[in-house]
């Protein structure tokens, strides 16, 4: 009895060590990726710091072809208008990001995220708001607002 | 600068020049605060043909006569049209000979008309307390005795076709489902187990163990809504009993099998068929019930997407309330979401409903063959016991033949779904010509 | 390094370890080049089951023993398995009992074999002249006398199932078509006049008015070949004449009702059915012609798209040479072009099968019970003429019935047409079995 407690609590000790190493290792190899794919210029508007990773490629590929290709960059439809979430949204996001990618555990091909989805839903309002005030007001709720890429998928990455 | 433009028209909100409330029925009205949708609602008096639809009344009987044999004993084999924009609804009900060699109840007005306020008055003479706060009790009251009147009385207490208060709260604008029978039916349909995946807010009602009743209009998603808007009328339907009570028998769920099942059990029949004797039932209009079994369905493809689909009136955008067939409007209708051109799209959909057309008629040539097989074994002598499961096989074919005939997509809603309800009907109706000639 | 890694396999191209050649048959070798794509090529030997397919060689005829009722008298009857992955084409053409009860010709390895070089060295020693400038005329020739040939001698020629150079140039690794049967056929089907909306640059040749032949290898879309390289097998098929030449029968079209009338024409039937009589067709995995009739050939899917994905490896993406159900891959496999979770995309696609399995089953009984009625009808003495009436629709039925059970994705291909298909079945079988009973 005593004996197997013991052992509960090396072993406790040993997950609890092993996952604070896990953590630092974790927290570092992020911070490596993220700096190494030029992870400050996630912060940046240039399109071409989200196809650092290749894993973006398809996405910026089809952008190009897009229609908003011209009048919309990756982040004027992925991360939220308002000041503060921006940030908020786009350190949880690159680290998300740099996480999966460092692990590679990422479902592929890759689905955008419900919670981003509602992003993406608040800035087709936050150009279109006005045209669409007769059809569309609360985004993110399902009992009051069409989902815009029901119908626009098509918008930021093109047909297919 | 196109953007600016577009945002100070915006700007001028829809500002509400008049008061609706749930006593305005006339759609002019309403119009004076939403002259955009009122215009195109008015333009459901148009009548374009397509190649399997469209808006021309024309005689079904004559174009496909076989429909005079298969509905023989029944007012439909006298006048029977092809059905045009929601503005003639309520006119095409008064002159169809259906209405004149039957006489039919009040019930038929729940759906060809802007009937709650007939409900509400009908409720209140019987005693139902007045005011707004017993509105839903006036209407389901109402509902039951209007079912009941015949249907000279209660046309008296109609006068407009579909109207902007059937769909819509006055206040909000939100839409809304106002049909008794619609909202009976998808209580029902809620407590079943029937699968609904394309149904959420249904299965997660169910999911958080289906406490109280299912309602409609405060649980469905507006993308619900867009359908159940519509599923109001464009659904099958019986009168119960008597009272004549109007019933969409989804009780044991959607699908052709399903429904019958329930008629089944209920003992119900349409009418006597005249040449072979069974007794049979009639598929009205199943577009809810077959567009649930199809793949815009359960893409969360509503009815509103193809059938009202928005469009682009200066800096607003609207949806088109001239409901008629997509294929006459496939720019808005498709191809938000098919890239394909438009000749390329309507060639899809008019293939999907050529193969269905090209089952139809062979279904059809066997339900007539049946029935002749059926009246020639009368005349012949042979004992009504002995063609009890010829007529049984009529019943199946006929409802199965009908499902698809009566829906008027033209198979396009759920394209193997309408083919395989076709097949049955063959297979149902060729094994009846077997029973009648069985030793 | 995840990155680091990338960045360098990215920039890695592809480099030639060995050399290969026409005559390179041993896909080890080419592997040597692509170690990515022959890995997942030797995967094909995995044996994973799904609901209606999946690789799994378990006796059909067990599963269904109707079908030894509807084989009756042909080799069928006696020993069909569901197919399994490339891998095992020649060790599974081995070991049926098809090939040891009947005596099978050479033409059986066209499909189950890297057979190009056997028939270039028959053609040289029937006196074609060498050298790679006569490639294509050794391989056609070679193809006649393969045909001809007994199979157990042709069989001594050959010692690999599909590989590499059968789909690939050796030199540019472009995909190519080399099966002399396709070969034909296309060019064939490229002069009839049936609607080819799904394959362009036949279109597109038929437009520049017909000019010589239309050449596959030269003029189809890179994203055409991605199903003609799979076409060159998935096909029906039959022998022609004494020659044993194997033949598609595409003259008049690819679908169901033009192949039977090229079949009724020539006066072609595969056996005589041992109970009823008729002179009936074998339908053999018609994928590649219901796949024509199907969306996502209309929408330019190909059968690599869904069965040779593309797959990421490391900064790569590679062609998943692991041919197979794509419901075993469903992320790969439908989610770059479907937006919904895997379990959803299954449902979808087995939704669909069900139905055709059902029908299946519906079509079968009647086939079953038609050929019952025949062999009764013979029994019972009456004259063979009197029974060609019933006989010709067995032969209609059983044509429909085995087009769509013979083809492997149980309806998913063209899920419409697939019901389409069985509903005629059904209707043709049941009328023969009326024809049967006629005064
Ligand atoms: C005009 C708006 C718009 C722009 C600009 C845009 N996107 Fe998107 N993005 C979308 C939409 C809409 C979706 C969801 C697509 C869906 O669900 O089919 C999406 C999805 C994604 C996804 C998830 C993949 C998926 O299909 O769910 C990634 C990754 C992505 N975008 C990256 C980018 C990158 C990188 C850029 C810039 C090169 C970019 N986006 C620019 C609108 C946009
Ligand atoms: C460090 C590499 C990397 C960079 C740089 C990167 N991404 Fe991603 N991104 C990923 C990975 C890996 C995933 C898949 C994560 C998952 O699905 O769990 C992903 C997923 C996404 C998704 C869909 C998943 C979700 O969470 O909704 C969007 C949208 C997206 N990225 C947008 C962007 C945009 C916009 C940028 C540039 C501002 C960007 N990404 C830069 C690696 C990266
Ligand atoms: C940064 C601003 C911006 C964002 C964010 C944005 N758009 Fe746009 N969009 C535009 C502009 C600018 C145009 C074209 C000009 C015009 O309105 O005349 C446009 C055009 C369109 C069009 C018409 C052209 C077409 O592609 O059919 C649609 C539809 C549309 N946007 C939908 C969306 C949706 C849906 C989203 C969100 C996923 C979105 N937009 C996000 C600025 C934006
Ligand atoms: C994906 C698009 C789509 C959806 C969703 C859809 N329909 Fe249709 N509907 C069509 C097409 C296409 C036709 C065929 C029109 C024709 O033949 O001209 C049609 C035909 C009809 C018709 C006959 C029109 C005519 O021209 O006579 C009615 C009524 C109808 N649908 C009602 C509904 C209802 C009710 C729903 C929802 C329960 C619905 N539809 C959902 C596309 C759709
Ligand atoms: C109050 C009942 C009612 C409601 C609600 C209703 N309809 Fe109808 N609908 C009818 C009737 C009745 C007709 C036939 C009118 C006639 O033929 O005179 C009809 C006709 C149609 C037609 C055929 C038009 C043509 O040109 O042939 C279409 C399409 C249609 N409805 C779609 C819809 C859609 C979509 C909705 C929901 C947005 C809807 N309907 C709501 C009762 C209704
Ligand atoms: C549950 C709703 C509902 C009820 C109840 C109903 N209808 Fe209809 N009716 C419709 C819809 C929807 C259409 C359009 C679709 C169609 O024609 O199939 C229609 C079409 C019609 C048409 C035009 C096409 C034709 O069939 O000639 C007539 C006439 C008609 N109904 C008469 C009647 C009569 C008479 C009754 C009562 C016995 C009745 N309806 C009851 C919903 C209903
Ligand atoms: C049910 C389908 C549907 C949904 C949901 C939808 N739209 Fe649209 N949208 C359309 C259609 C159809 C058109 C084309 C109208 C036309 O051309 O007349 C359109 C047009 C547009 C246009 C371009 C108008 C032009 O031609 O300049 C913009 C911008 C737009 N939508 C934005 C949005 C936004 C933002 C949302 C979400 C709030 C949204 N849409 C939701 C169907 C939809
Ligand atoms: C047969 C049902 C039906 C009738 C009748 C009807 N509507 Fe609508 N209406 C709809 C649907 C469906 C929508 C789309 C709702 C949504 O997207 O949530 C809609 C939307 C609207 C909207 C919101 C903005 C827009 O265009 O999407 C207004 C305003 C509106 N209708 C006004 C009217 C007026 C005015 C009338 C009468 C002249 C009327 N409606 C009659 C079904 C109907
Ligand atoms: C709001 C989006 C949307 C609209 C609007 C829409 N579709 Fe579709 N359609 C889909 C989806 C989603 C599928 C299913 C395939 C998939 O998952 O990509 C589909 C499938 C189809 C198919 C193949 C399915 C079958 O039954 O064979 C056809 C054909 C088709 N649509 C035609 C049309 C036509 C015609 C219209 C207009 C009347 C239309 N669609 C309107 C989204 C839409
Ligand atoms: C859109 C995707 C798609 C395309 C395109 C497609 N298939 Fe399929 N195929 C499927 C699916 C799904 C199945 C069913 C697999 C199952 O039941 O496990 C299937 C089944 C099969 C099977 C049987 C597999 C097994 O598990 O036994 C064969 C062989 C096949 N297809 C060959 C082809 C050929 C040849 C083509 C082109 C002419 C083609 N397919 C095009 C999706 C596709
Ligand atoms: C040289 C002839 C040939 C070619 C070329 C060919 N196949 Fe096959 N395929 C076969 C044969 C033979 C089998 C059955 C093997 C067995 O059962 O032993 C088969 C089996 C299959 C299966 C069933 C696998 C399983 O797990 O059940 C699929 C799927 C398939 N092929 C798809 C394709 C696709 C896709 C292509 C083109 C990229 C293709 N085939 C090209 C001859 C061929
Ligand atoms: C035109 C190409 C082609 C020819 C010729 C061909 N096969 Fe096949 N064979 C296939 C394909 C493709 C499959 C996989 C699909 C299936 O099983 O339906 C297959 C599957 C098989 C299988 C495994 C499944 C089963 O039916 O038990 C056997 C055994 C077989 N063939 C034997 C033969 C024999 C014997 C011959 C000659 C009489 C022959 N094949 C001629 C293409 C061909
Ligand atoms: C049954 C036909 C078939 C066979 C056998 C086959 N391949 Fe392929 N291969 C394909 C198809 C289809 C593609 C995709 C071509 C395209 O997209 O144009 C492909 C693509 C490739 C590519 C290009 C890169 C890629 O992955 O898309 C390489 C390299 C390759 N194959 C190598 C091989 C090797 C090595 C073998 C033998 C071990 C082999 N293939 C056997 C059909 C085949
Ligand atoms: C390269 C793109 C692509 C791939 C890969 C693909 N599809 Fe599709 N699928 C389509 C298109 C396009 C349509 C037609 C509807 C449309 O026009 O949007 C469609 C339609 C469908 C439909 C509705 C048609 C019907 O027959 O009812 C189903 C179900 C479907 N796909 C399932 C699958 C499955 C399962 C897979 C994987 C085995 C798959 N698809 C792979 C593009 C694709
Ligand atoms: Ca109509
Ligand atoms: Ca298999």
């Amino acid at each position: 009895m005593i004996k197997e407690d013991m052992r509960f609590i090396s072993n406790l000790s040993f997950t609890t060590l092993f996952l604070l190493g896990f953590l630092g290792l974790f927290i570092g190899l992020s911070a490596y990726t993220f700096y190494y794919a030029q992870g400050a210029s996630y912060l940046s508007n240039d399109p071409k710091a989200c196809v650092n990773c290749h894993i973006m490629r398809e996405q910026y590929d089809g952008w190009q072809k897009a229609s908003h290709h011209a009048v919309a960059t990756c982040n004027d439809c992925h991360i939220p208008h308002e000041p503060l979430s921006k940030y908020v949204t786009k350190l949880k996001n690159g680290f998300w990001h740099s996480k999966s990618f460092t692990f590679q555990d990422f479902h592929e091909p890759i689905r955008i995220k419900p919670q981003n989805r509602t992003v993406l839903q608040k800035n087709c309002l936050h150009c279109h708001g006005e045209f669409v005030s007769q059809i569309a007001t609360h985004p993110g709720n399902d009992r009051q607002m069409l989902d815009c890429i029901h119908c626009h998928k098509s918008v930021g990455h093109g047909p297919g | 600068e196109n953007i600016a433009r577009r945002k100070r028209e915006a700007e001028q909100r829809v500002f509400r020049v008049v008061e609706i409330d749930e006593d305005t029925i006339d759609p002019a009205v309403w119009g004076k605060n939403y002259p955009r949708q009122y215009d195109s609602y008015r333009r459901t008096v148009d009548t374009e043909r397509t190649r399997h639809g469209g808006s021309e009344a024309f005689n079904r009987l004559e174009d496909a006569p076989r429909w005079r044999t298969i509905f023989k004993g029944y007012a439909f084999s006298i006048d029977y049209r092809e059905d045009r924009g929601h503005a003639y609804m309520l006119s095409d009900q008064d002159i169809t000979e259906r209405t004149k060699v039957v006489k039919q109840p009040g019930a038929c007005l729940h759906c060809h008309s802007s009937v709650l306020r007939a409900y509400r008055e009908a409720a209140l003479m019987a005693g139902v307390p007045a005011g707004e706060d017993h509105r839903q009790e006036q209407i389901m009251k109402g509902f039951e005795i209007v079912c009941a009147m015949p249907y000279e009385k209660a046309r008296t207490m109609v006068s407009h076709p579909v109207s902007c208060i059937d769909c819509h709260s006055p206040e909000t604008m939100q839409i809304r489902v106002t049909r008794p029978g619609f909202l009976n039916a998808i209580q029902e349909l809620a407590k079943s187990d029937y699968p609904l995946p394309h149904l959420p807010s249904i299965e997660r009602w169910r999911q958080d163990g289906r406490k109280g009743q299912y309602d409609v209009n405060t649980m469905a998603t507006r993308q619900e809504m867009r359908s159940f808007a519509c599923g109001q009328c464009h659904v099958e339907y019986y009168f119960r009993g008597e009272g004549k009570l109007l019933v969409y028998p989804w009780h044991k769920g959607l699908g052709v099998g399903e429904i019958e099942s329930y008629y089944n059990e209920t003992g119900f029949h349409d009418w006597i068929h005249e040449d072979s004797g069974a007794p049979v039932l009639k598929a009205q209009h199943p577009e809810f019930e077959l567009w649930s079994q199809g793949i815009h369905a359960r893409s969360g493809v509503a009815c509103a997407d193809c059938h009202m689909p928005y469009k682009r009136e200066g800096a607003m955008k609207i949806s088109d309330h001239h409901v008629r067939s997509p294929l006459l409007n496939i720019a808005s209708a498709c191809q938000t979401c098919h890239h394909y051109s438009e000749s390329e799209i309507k060639a899809r959909a008019e293939l999907i409903q050529d193969r269905t057309k090209t089952l139809l008629i062979r279904a059809e040539e066997a339900v007539v063959d049946l029935i002749h097989d059926l009246q020639k074994a009368q005349e012949f002598g042979i004992p009504a016991e002995q063609l009890k499961a010829a007529q049984e096989l009529h019943r199946k074919a006929q409802w199965r033949l009908d499902f698809v005939a009566a829906e008027n997509s033209m198979g396009f809603h759920a394209s193997q779904e309408a083919a395989r309800i076709l097949a049955e009907a063959i297979d149902y109706a060729r094994q009846g010509q077997l029973e009648v000639v069985k030793p």
